[in-house]
């Protein structure tokens, strides 16, 4: 049912996508690679990215599922500008999104005093990664799942309600249910989002090894101290975009066998 | 040589009516502005455009062909693989930079020398080991025999200078000249041993440059003593 | 619309008054329903009877208007009860079975609603028994898509009663069945109901689930209520040609003269003399009589009997159920039935000139 | 119809995504605001912002719309191999994605060698911001019109075709204005991607006013420059902010009143 | 199963031969269509009948089998004809009307596609012509989320028609009308099909779509043909209970013995003359006989002529065509016809016990 014409500006597109990282390829140092591979630099920065881009997912399913609900089923007005609030965190530049996360939970800012009191400080820990990380992929979250369910209507959960359930149930057993491959999409995508995350992280969380360096500060710390020779962000890179490929093509593969 | 007008119109001493483009290190930003007004204010043909940025990144995209006619790196590691491809033509030393520890201004948690920063309940961020400030931060403190671990790593100097003036940090080791341009929001703190660690900038002509000889022009200014009078003005040291 | 027809009955289980406008469409409804009663909403397609079941059930709410169970107020200017907490089941016109549940899960999450103390193998028990009920007995395990047309309509049935409402508004329950099955869910809704005391609104264009499942008939035509009473009394006295149609009788709806009906094309209709005493002054009247009563002829009868004799054209021939029918000229148009050999007989074709008669005393007349 | 749950999770979640934006609110320089912004520094790369960010936008869906149809309509393992594919150019932090189109567009890179050859360069052009910008965005098209092709499903083309409607006639008039809320949302992701796009531009594209310099470079060039006054950066980031805003918001009621 | 039932026609426009596995469901089914010819294909829910549509009209492949219109192959082993491509429209069972347009728009939208010259303001006009004969003039505007279901089922009929292809498959396409309308649609399909000489297959579940619409019956059961031939044929000796209900006759299949039928409950039915001779030997049989022939007594007939007499209970008491229907006891259950008087007279009530009695000269009866 593909209209023949679509193959070709189609494989431009994908070969828009992967032939960049093809290229990566031919710049990778194969014979060092799996020394620097095991390497304690390159396996504690992939273990904090890998975790606290976990958590981080979990906290956008957690917050970004409900939003997303109460965009989805709001008056369009209403709608409309919820929409264009949890879309702008995607235009801020990285270095832009640190910045605004400092001025509300850093030392001197809005929250950060009242927190200080507390005893409590962000910036510069783990904790920070994850509210940077969260800040930077909800907005995937919520769009993915506010489209769905959008795209799903209120059919079924009318239905439900007319046998008498309860709007909790309907939620749980109906709605969730059916929105999954959208649920689904948007936890791939912030997931990923997490794991790619720098500029905010950068600034917001600083860089200390063990603590707040994930991989992409890995990379980029790499960078600058190779100066012209990429060949250590190459390789560091690779190792991302590897596991990140494996991660999708599982989640991928469970999600196709969902929809069957 | 003086300029107007006609000079314009007609460069026999002066140059080509061209765009120039400098690629130089972030923490010349003061200075390069400056400089870069004073050659197109003596040759009014001459457009100089400047783009900073970390030095790898400079040198990254000069490798990959950025159309640069000028370099400026911040430390010799960046500048020698491009000469070393002859992708740059031989390279001179135009300014050094020292470290100083910044701290708040006035200087809330008397912050007075390296031991100070390694003390409990001070926030200290250093750039890290792997970008020139950290190097030279690194050689610093062994040299003073301090060990610490700092809350932060900063990808560039910047960003140190950042934390400090926010007020998220306490103190870190910046260059005396990012201490020069925030007068009002650091204040420097010159440690023992300062002097022995000195990072060296080098400047070289790109060997592709369409403009080598406003390239040329512009490294002369640069190594000029005007050049170096503004350079020592946002506290560059003498190469 | 003799306001008899309205009373509110003192023992109502559902009340509704009901104002509505969508576009051009505008409703305005009023009914009642006692304890256990079952109403049949009939009416041409377009003329509500979905909208009211929406407005009931709480998928809707009006524009003015309030509905009220037991004297619970559910919708009122300023008041909405949700749908899930009013008590009123409602089977759509679509099955709509959860797309990611198998049939057993779709009953059994009914049944649990209905039943919180339900435990889910118990549950699913249950809803096999309810699958068994509608013939379905083994495809429990398989996801709506994979189920037919009627199948998906029969399980759409079981999880409705399943859930065990107060009151079940059933909108065309019986569309997509087959001849076979449809007598047995028909059974199956009037046991349920009346075992559980359920009131229930049954919306459906067969005559035959109205007089089998309902006490009770309203006919809506363009959002208004313009009939109502017992099945019996409805059809027997059709007030429009829709129910006209639905009893499979013809209707002409004229003006009274000298005890007769005229027909809007002149023909003038002698009823049976039972009515005929009601007809003395002018107005508005109506005369009934059924096809089968409708004697043709190939030639003017002469010297017969039948005082109501006219010719028309045939405009269609189809079969019925009580042998051929024919579609004849005139406004209104005429039903005729007859056997098939006498169809043969006269050589009747599309177009012939035939002409008919009726005799007075198989017309029965109202005024209107 | 919504949990009442749900609304504690949704307002953290919403609050997470607006606040650090009102802590920017508090850094800004007010007085000095309005000579900044109407100044050229601030002009230039807004218009270069916008206008790169158009064509990258139009590109996406000129490419990505057909690469969402192919795979929406693909065999599920394809499918979930492509949306693999798709999906992993979210993982690469900015900086790699820059170095990646430089090894294969830049000097020395396989593609970019054969360009040279045929007089044509693209690092460092204004070309360059449109290929990274479009590199960065066309997977959030691609996957949002990916995700809306497969909830619409086919029922409405497979009756389109009983009637003998050919696959271009039913492309055009039955399933794109069927998806066209998730167009809708795809484009705007896609648009607020470029906007925002950084990383890969600096590396790749090069940071010259005029040419290159958007208006995230503007904001990092600022904010490098500037040193500590954060300011400038601060200002240029509203601005970009602010821009956004109204745009998404135009657009987000336009697809309210599409769906109606 | 008599192998002439499946004669190929020499000149068959559509042959068809389709095996298909869907789970534990299997469908294999031979059949042709001529031109002109209009097919109704009937069958229980779940029977296979919209899978058999779904294949011819190329929405679904087959397992193995082939599709041919007019000799050119359509499906086959390696070959599989779009269906864009194919010349067979489909009105599914699911109006399934595109959301996005108005009414007038999906009309013009198949016009157009059969029609590459009409232009837009041309194909809007007609299509409004096509709404006008649904009657639904002055619904050109609305969207289908603005038309009721009955309305929505009327589009997507004129936009099925408008569409114009050689062979047209129609699946339950009266199920929402109502009882006013769907005689005035039954006489749209007709003409429409006549008078382009389009082929069609239409399944119901409506024994007067079948005998209106179409030229030969089709009855499908569990996926494989058991009856085919010409309405009247098939009506008059129903080879299964879905084909005796759809009739509306009593079927009992059994076995011949000295020429009677033997009932799988031992009742025997006796049958008469005429058919009576073929029963000499035994073996597979059924007999075919009205319920209005079945008389019913509340005592035990003594000395009575009707030579088939047994005693039943009554299982359920509905309205039927041509009076009240008793369901009685027995396997196979029998359906006797009463006037309501007679219900009345008896006394009869659900569980009563009653006595049935049947003349043999009402009774048919035919070998399998
Ligand atoms: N959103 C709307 N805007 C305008 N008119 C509407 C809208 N929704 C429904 N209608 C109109 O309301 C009327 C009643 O529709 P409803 O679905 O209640 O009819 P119904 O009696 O159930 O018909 P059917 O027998 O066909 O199911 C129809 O004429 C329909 O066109
Ligand atoms: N994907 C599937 N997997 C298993 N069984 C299926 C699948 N799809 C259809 N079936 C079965 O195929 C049979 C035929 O379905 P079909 O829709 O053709 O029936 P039908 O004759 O049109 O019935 P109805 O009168 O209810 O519309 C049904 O028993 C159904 O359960
Ligand atoms: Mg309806
Ligand atoms: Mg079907």
């Amino acid at each position: 049912m593909i209209p023949r014409l679509l193959y070709l500006p189609a494989s431009i597109g994908l070969a828009l996508l992967v032939l960049p990282l093809a290229g990566l390829l031919l710049k990778v140092d194969w014979p060092g690679l799996p020394a620097l591979l095991l390497s304690p630099e390159a396996l504690q920065p992939l273990g904090l990215s890998l975790a606290t881009a976990s958590v981080s997912t979990v906290l956008c399913l957690l917050l970004g599922v409900p939003l997303a609900v109460v965009i989805a089923r709001s008056q369009p007005r209403v709608a409309g500008l919820l929409r264009a609030l949890v879309t702008v965190p995607l235009v801020l530049p990285p270095l832009v999104g640190g910045i605004a996360l400092l001025s509300l939970l850093g030392r001197g800012g809005v929250l950060g005093n009242t927190l200080e009191l507390a005893g409590l400080r962000i910036p510069f820990t783990t904790a920070a990664v994850v509210i940077a990380q969260t800040f930077v992929a909800l907005p995937f979250l919520v769009i993915a799942v506010e489209g769905a369910l959008r795209t799903a209507g209120v059919r079924y959960e009318r239905v439900a309600a007319t046998l008498g359930a309860g709007r909790g149930t309907v939620f749980a057993r109906i709605t969730l249910p059916l929105v999954a491959p959208g649920l689904l999409a948007g936890t791939v995508l912030s997931f990923a989002r997490a794991l790619g995350e720098f500029g905010a992280t950068a600034l917001f969380a600083g860089n200390q090894a063990g603590v707040t360096r994930t991989m992409p500060l890995a990379i980029y710390t790499a960078f600058n101290g190779s100066g012209v020779t990429t060949d250590q962000a190459v390789a560091l890179s690779l190792l991302l975009i590897a596991v990140a490929v494996i991660i999708l093509v599982l989640v991928g593969t469970r999600r196709a066998s969902v929809l069957s | 040589a003086p300029s107007n007008a006609s000079d314009a119109e007609q460069p026999a001493t002066g140059l080509e009516p061209q765009t120039l483009s400098v690629y130089a290190a972030a923490s010349l930003t003061g200075a390069f502005d400056e400089l870069a007004t004073l050659l197109e204010h003596e040759n009014p043909a001459v457009d100089v455009q400047v783009s900073y940025d970390g030095s790898s990144t400079l040198a990254t995209q000069i490798a990959a062909g950025a159309p640069a006619d000028v370099f400026a790196s911040a430390d010799r590691k960046n500048m020698q693989p491009l000469g070393d491809d002859a992708l740059v033509g031989p390279a001179t030393l135009f300014a050094g930079n020292t470290l100083r520890i910044a701290v708040a201004p006035g200087n809330p948690l008397q912050i007075e020398t390296l031991q100070d920063l390694a003390r409990p309940g001070v926030i200290t961020v250093l750039c890290a080991a792997q970008v020139p400030c950290g190097a030279a931060s690194a050689s610093l403190l062994a040299n003073a025999g301090v060990s610490l671990t700092p809350a932060s790593e900063e990808q560039n100097v910047t960003a140190v200078v950042t934390k400090i003036a926010g007020g998220e940090a306490d103190a870190g080791l910046v260059y005396a000249t990012d201490v020069a341009a925030n007068p009002d929001r650091l204040q420097g703190v010159t440690p023992a041993g300062a002097d022995a660690v000195v990072g060296h900038y080098p400047i070289a002509v790109v060997a592709d440059s369409a403009h080598v000889e406003a390239a040329q022009a512009f490294v002369d200014l640069v190594l000029s003593p005007a050049g170096q009078a503004v350079l020592a003005a946002h506290g560059f040291l003498a190469p | 619309m003799t306001p008899a027809l309205w009373k509110s009955a003192a023992n109502a289980l559902l009340e509704a008054n009901l104002q509505l406008t969508r576009g051009s469409f505008t409703l305005d409804v009023r009914l009642t329903l006692a304890p256990g009663e079952v109403l049949a909403l009939l009416g041409p397609n377009g003329s509500g009877k979905s909208t009211v079941l929406d407005l009931l059930a709480g998928l809707a709410a009006p524009d003015v208007g309030t509905v009220t169970i037991d004297g619970a107020v559910l919708t009122a200017p300023g008041r909405f009860v949700a749908p899930e907490r009013r008590a009123i089941g409602l089977l759509g016109q679509d099955a709509l079975l959860f797309p990611h549940l198998s049939a057993r899960a779709n009953v059994a999450f009914a049944l649990r609603v209905g039943d919180a103390q339900l435990n889910a193998s118990l549950a699913r028990k249950e809803a096999d028994r309810w699958l068994d009920r509608v013939g379905l007995k083994d495809f429990g395990d398989s996801l709506p898509r994979a189920l037919s047309g009627g199948q998906q309509q029969r399980v759409a049935l079981a999880r409705a009663l399943a859930a065990g409402p107060r009151v079940l508004l059933l909108d065309e329950p019986m569309a997509a069945l087959d001849a076979e099955t449809a007598p047995f869910m028909r059974q199956l809704i009037r046991e349920q109901l009346a075992e559980t005391g359920t009131s229930a609104i049954i919306v459906t264009h067969d005559i035959v689930d109205a007089v089998v499942l309902a006490n009770r008939v309203a006919v809506l035509h363009d959002g208004a209520l313009i009939d109502q009473g017992t099945t019996a009394e409805v059809l027997a006295a059709p007030r429009n040609p829709f129910v006209a149609a639905l009893a499979g009788v013809n209707l002409v709806v004229g003006t009274v003269q000298n005890g007769a009906i005229v027909a809007p094309d002149g023909r003038i209709f002698w009823v049976r003399p039972a009515d005929a005493g009601d007809l003395d002054s002018t107005g508005p009247g109506a005369a009934v009589f059924r096809p089968a009563s409708v004697v043709v002829h190939t030639e003017q009868p002469r010297h017969a009997s039948p005082r109501n004799v006219w010719s028309a054209r045939v405009t269609a021939i189809e079969p019925g159920s009580g042998g051929v029918r024919l579609r004849t000229s005139g406004d209104p148009e005429v039903i005729a039935e007859l056997t098939p050999a006498a169809v043969a007989d006269l050589g009747l074709q599309l177009g012939s000139t035939v002409w008919l008669s009726v005799k007075a005393t198989e017309v029965s007349a109202y005024r209107r």
